[in-house]
């Protein structure tokens, strides 16, 4: 089993919803990124997601969009966020998933990324221009190395290929929350709970974690409630690395998140 | 169906659009052989459109370079002033068939949002527009005539303000309205299967060549020429003529300020292969994959991208293209205008300057095709701006 | 040849200009018997003026009407964007064979000498344009079109400084050039055979309506509806259905303001006869037979006279005019934008407010054919600068 | 014979060219012409030509454009004209035509004006925009009431047309100098002695009169050098109406053109 499997099992175990918590890597700067990772890590994080800025990034709200031009403008690159999972592998074991757009991985060269990645210390990847169809190359170079390379199933996925999903993806199912882009206030989908469960159904040992506008306790207590094994937690987060707030201030937010994921389910 | 031209083309998009993509297909496949769609979609060329437009001869312009015989596809004179008709009469058709209500289109220089606007307005659909919030100061006359049909025109704030990002907000738009929502994009590019279905209805105007040429001359042409920006134009110029291996093809891409500066879209001359918005092609990108900003005098040229099926005409060299620089093109522009009473598009200046360059280095007995792909009245504050005439 | 229409027509201009009318009318009698001269014209309005334009059965502006059935005929397809390249080709082939290697011509709105430009610069001939300085300040991008195409912009200074001393200036410069200028006139207006020719080139249109709508629905308009500013896409337009009494025809002037205030052009509903530039008709003057100002939002229709052949019509009561308002116009303009995606110009905004009133009395197994003379993306900046939308 | 024909057999008795000159009534004002007029009469005009303005005067040139906006600005009418006429004729029996376009006189009903015409005074008219072959209501009247009605005959007058014109007039031929509005410089033509033999030859009773662009003492003498019975001058003279010059200077002028109208020929 996966560094990622494990957490999720550990958290399962621990009768917790997993936190999966995302920030772009170089933001508010390079340097500060280990910082603002670290107290995600203290607040209670179970895996984290780290985002690899790209000039383009369509399946993205405002949030991480101001996030990735504001990575860019530091002169962020694939290279040096593989360098920064190297460093943090030196102070935690916390599963890492890179979310990343298609291009750069391309222009890296898929093998060469991959290779990379193991070597650095990252466990996934989520790369959410690239649907299962088009990621045969990646998915058997990830295979065949080890890392997992996670997909997505929507609300407006059709039944068999929410299968086919659930058993292609390794690491974790990201069950996205509602049709559109990351960020913004959900209101989750009581249709979330069938999601949960045709997904456990295709591919019952596979964790499913619920992203996609989640940013308060009680949106994580309602996902809890209807049975997603984790859930994602970004734009909130990334937000406050925008803002001016410390890595205190993460850490808290955090902590409030990771609090939700254990208590009792249904509020919200 | 094939969703790529060798290895360019596939589908890279957000899974929460896959199922949209995958029921375009299918519906595209069936209005495709669908008799009373191609009919209504023929109404609509003809009777609103002002289809067929001429295949003109252009006798001082053939004069003035002194070699092959010029004719000029005239799709300057479809309604909206552009090629873009073609396209977007068929995607509405085909979206008013599928039940949608709204359709939502990014536009560059106004040209294609203009014409979705048209399109929504006679068949009585909501149209919404992206477009970058630079293009929005520039093309403010494309913005009124977008507005006046009816059309909710929204500035796109994100990235470079152009159109690469007005397509990355029309796809945000899109992810989130899917099911009610028709995305009308508006060149050879993006997802399958957009390449091979606006393709497909740009073809008209090489089908028409064809026959227009075989009665005018009794046969086909030497050589075709047209621009390429996303590549619409030049693949429906062209595609028809794919299997006649004595047909030569030209593309003209924007060689902007010059090929070795920072400043063109000449993605097929100098880009490299990649992924952006949808499909596997070559690119204008930098060394991490980041996607360059694109530069051309002419709107409609300017975007880091191209149709795949143009990649893959270049690799196997069906086609070639060449870099137009803004000079040339320009100069061109006042030059048919002067000789022919023809203001082209500027993107279409483009067209004219390497079809002019190639028809003076071959012999009168030898025909060239150039595609006038619109007509240049919303080039002429820019033109005029520059100071050209007088 | 006959030089009037009843009373009306007629060849009041100064002597020294009589000789090239003679001349003008003979060689005009035998062109339009000759083969060759049929011939070559009918190539440019196929190959280069994108004829025959469409007839096109407006079905959503049918149903907001609710009554008659109403078809457009567009003339905004023809190249250039209005039905003015008819007259001007013909013209400009006429001057060509009469071996006159000057054309001159005087514009309003700037159609007419954006045209003529077009037609000097295809035939490889000179162009020079009259045009009122208030006409040059407020049509800023033709005034660049005619240049870009190689034509001389002259700026009138004298009298009211619009299409009318456009019109004198012209004269003026034909009356000391005449031996080697054609004046190429601008709408079925003048004197004697200007009227008539330019009707006869015009009438292209109102054939085409008569063949097109055989084939839609095998039979003739019970109405047709034109602008009339001079009037020669009126008179093209019911020029061919004068003889089927039972086609009734509808000319709609400028009211401008209002038909009770002084700044309208509403000449045949409210002018008087009298004589200017050349011919016999209804006009604008006051008591002391002193041309009045016109006015209209609608540049084209800026005149305070009017082509004889209409007053003829309206006393013989074969032909009705009316006036619609500025504001009408301007509802018309917009509506017909939202409900058919066609931006008419403004003046066939004023046919078009006149043929829906119209169609909406009449029941729906009727027929009405509006001609759009020309397409409204040349008074865009006025419509915007009016806030129209938005 | 007309008041007309006198003058210009008188001309010819005494060996004279006959001097026409022509002003815009109402210029530089209403009661100013008047004075203006008869500064001509005295500088040894034997015929006056009183332009009635109109708003749009096609035959004419800059500076009689601006006369007649002059003179409509100061609310001139043809009415008014005629009025300055009979005031004309309690001074002077110099003759006078009236040049004016044709609307105001259609307006003013022909047959109205030709009558008021003759009882004020009017000697003759001169209409610019009425060629012979739409005058054949106009020249009735005229011919009725003894009215002279003049026609214009250019250099680009064929023969045939040139005798017609040369038969149907009355007063005297206006022979147009070369084609073109009325003001300018012209050198004038070397065909105007054809032009004038013409005229004589198809009525030798009928004086000739040359005008257009004929502002010098030596155009004058040169047109005479020619076989002109007349000549006609305008803009020279209105251009002194409209620049606040005297009618001393008027008259003047117009004497210096009167003394070429004896002098020796063939000169300039
Ligand atoms: C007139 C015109 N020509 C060409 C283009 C380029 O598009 P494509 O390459 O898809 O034909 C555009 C795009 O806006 C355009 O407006
Ligand atoms: C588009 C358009 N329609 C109508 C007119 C009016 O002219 P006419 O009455 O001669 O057709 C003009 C004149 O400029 C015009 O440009």
């Amino acid at each position: 089993m996966s560094r990622i499997g494990r957490a999720f099992s550990n958290a399962k175990a621990e009768r917790r919803t997993a936190l999966v918590c995302y920030l772009m890597a170089g933001v508010p700067s390079m340097p500060r990124s280990m910082e603002m990772v670290m107290a995600c890590v203290r607040g209670g994080a179970d895996v984290m997601e780290i985002g690899v800025p790209f000039s383009d990034p369509v399946a993205d709200g405002p949030v991480i969009q101001e996030a990735s031009v504001k990575a860019l403008e530091n002169g962020v690159t694939p290279r040096m966020v593989l360098d920064l999972v190297r460093e943090l592998r030196s102070r935690t074991d916390v599963p890492i998933v890179l979310m990343g757009y298609y291009n750069p991985i391309f222009r890296f060269g898929e093998e060469r990324y991959v290779k990379e990645c193991i070597s650095t210390g990252v466990d996934g990847l989520i790369v959410p221009d690239l649907p299962l169809h088009e990621s045969g190359s990646l998915m058997k170079l990830c295979r065949e190395s080890g890392l997992d390379l996670v997909q997505l199933s929507t609300p407006l996925t059709p039944d068999q290929r929410a299968a086919e999903l659930a058993n292609a993806t390794s690491g974790f199912l990201y069950l996205v929350t509602r049709p559109g882009i990351t960020g913004g206030d959900t209101g989750t989908t009581p249709d979330m709970e069938r999601q949960v469960r045709r997904a456990h159904e295709a591919n019952n040992g596979m964790p499913v974690a619920a992203g996609f506008g989640i940013s308060t306790p009680e949106k994580v207590r309602a996902l809890r409630g209807m049975g997603a094994d984790g859930v994602i937690v970004g734009s909130a987060l990334v937000a406050l690395t925008l803002d001016g707030s410390s890595s205190a201030d993460l850490e808290k937010t955090v902590a409030t998140l990771a609090e939700a994921c254990k208590g009792r389910t249904g509020e919200g | 169906m094939n969703t790529r031209f060798g290895e360019y083309g596939g589908q890279y998009v957000p899974e929460v659009l896959v199922p949209a993509l995958m029921e375009l297909e299918s519906e595209y496949q069936r209005a495709k052989k669908d008799p009373a769609f191609l009919k209504e979609l023929d109404g609509y060329n003809v009777n609103y459109g002002g289809r067929e437009t001429p295949l003109y001869f252009a006798r001082r312009l053939t004069e003035r370079c002194g070699g092959a015989k010029i004719y000029l596809k005239r799709e300057d004179l479809c309604h909206g002033g552009a090629h873009k008709f073609n396209n977007v009469m068929g995607q509405a058709l085909l979206a008013k068939r599928m039940g949608k209500e709204r359709l939502i289109a990014e536009t560059g220089a106004g040209q294609h949002g203009t014409a979705t606007a048209m399109a929504a307005a006679v068949l009585g659909m909501k149209a919404e527009i992206y477009m970058g919030e630079k293009d929005v100061a520039r093309q403010r006359m494309n913005v009124f005539r977008m507005k006046l049909m009816g059309a909710k025109v929204h500035e796109v704030r994100s990235g470079s303000k152009l159109l690469k990002d007005a397509i990355n907000e029309a796809f945000r738009d899109w992810a989130a309205s899917v099911e009610n929502t028709y995305y009308l994009l508006g060149t050879a590019a993006g997802p399958h299967p957009y390449p091979t279905m606006v393709r497909d209805f740009q073809s008209i105007i090489g089908r028409e060549i064809r026959q227009q040429l075989i009665v005018a001359e009794g046969r086909t042409p030497d050589l075709l020429v047209a621009c390429v920006g996303g590549g619409s134009n030049a693949i429906g110029t062209f595609h028809p003529f794919l299997d006649d291996r004595n047909v030569r093809m030209l593309g003209a891409e924007a060689a902007g300020e010059g090929l070795d500066t920072e400043h063109h879209s000449a993605t097929l001359t100098v880009g490299e292969v990649g992924v952006l918005q949808g499909c596997k092609s070559y690119l204008l990108q930098d060394e991490n994959g980041m996607i360059k900003e694109a530069h051309s005098v002419a709107p409609g040229l300017d975007y880091p991208g191209v149709g795949p099926e143009h990649s893959f005409l270049k690799d196997i060299k069906r086609a070639e293209y060449v870099g137009v620089t803004d000079k040339e093109a320009l100069g061109s522009f006042v030059l048919l205008s002067q000789v022919e009473g023809i203001i082209p598009a500027l993107e279409s200046a483009h067209a004219v300057h390497a079809g002019m360059r190639e028809a003076a280095k071959m012999s009168k007995d030898q025909i060239v095709v150039i595609t006038i792909s619109g007509r240049g009245d919303k080039d002429l504050e820019t033109v005029f701006d520059m100071g050209v005439v007088q």
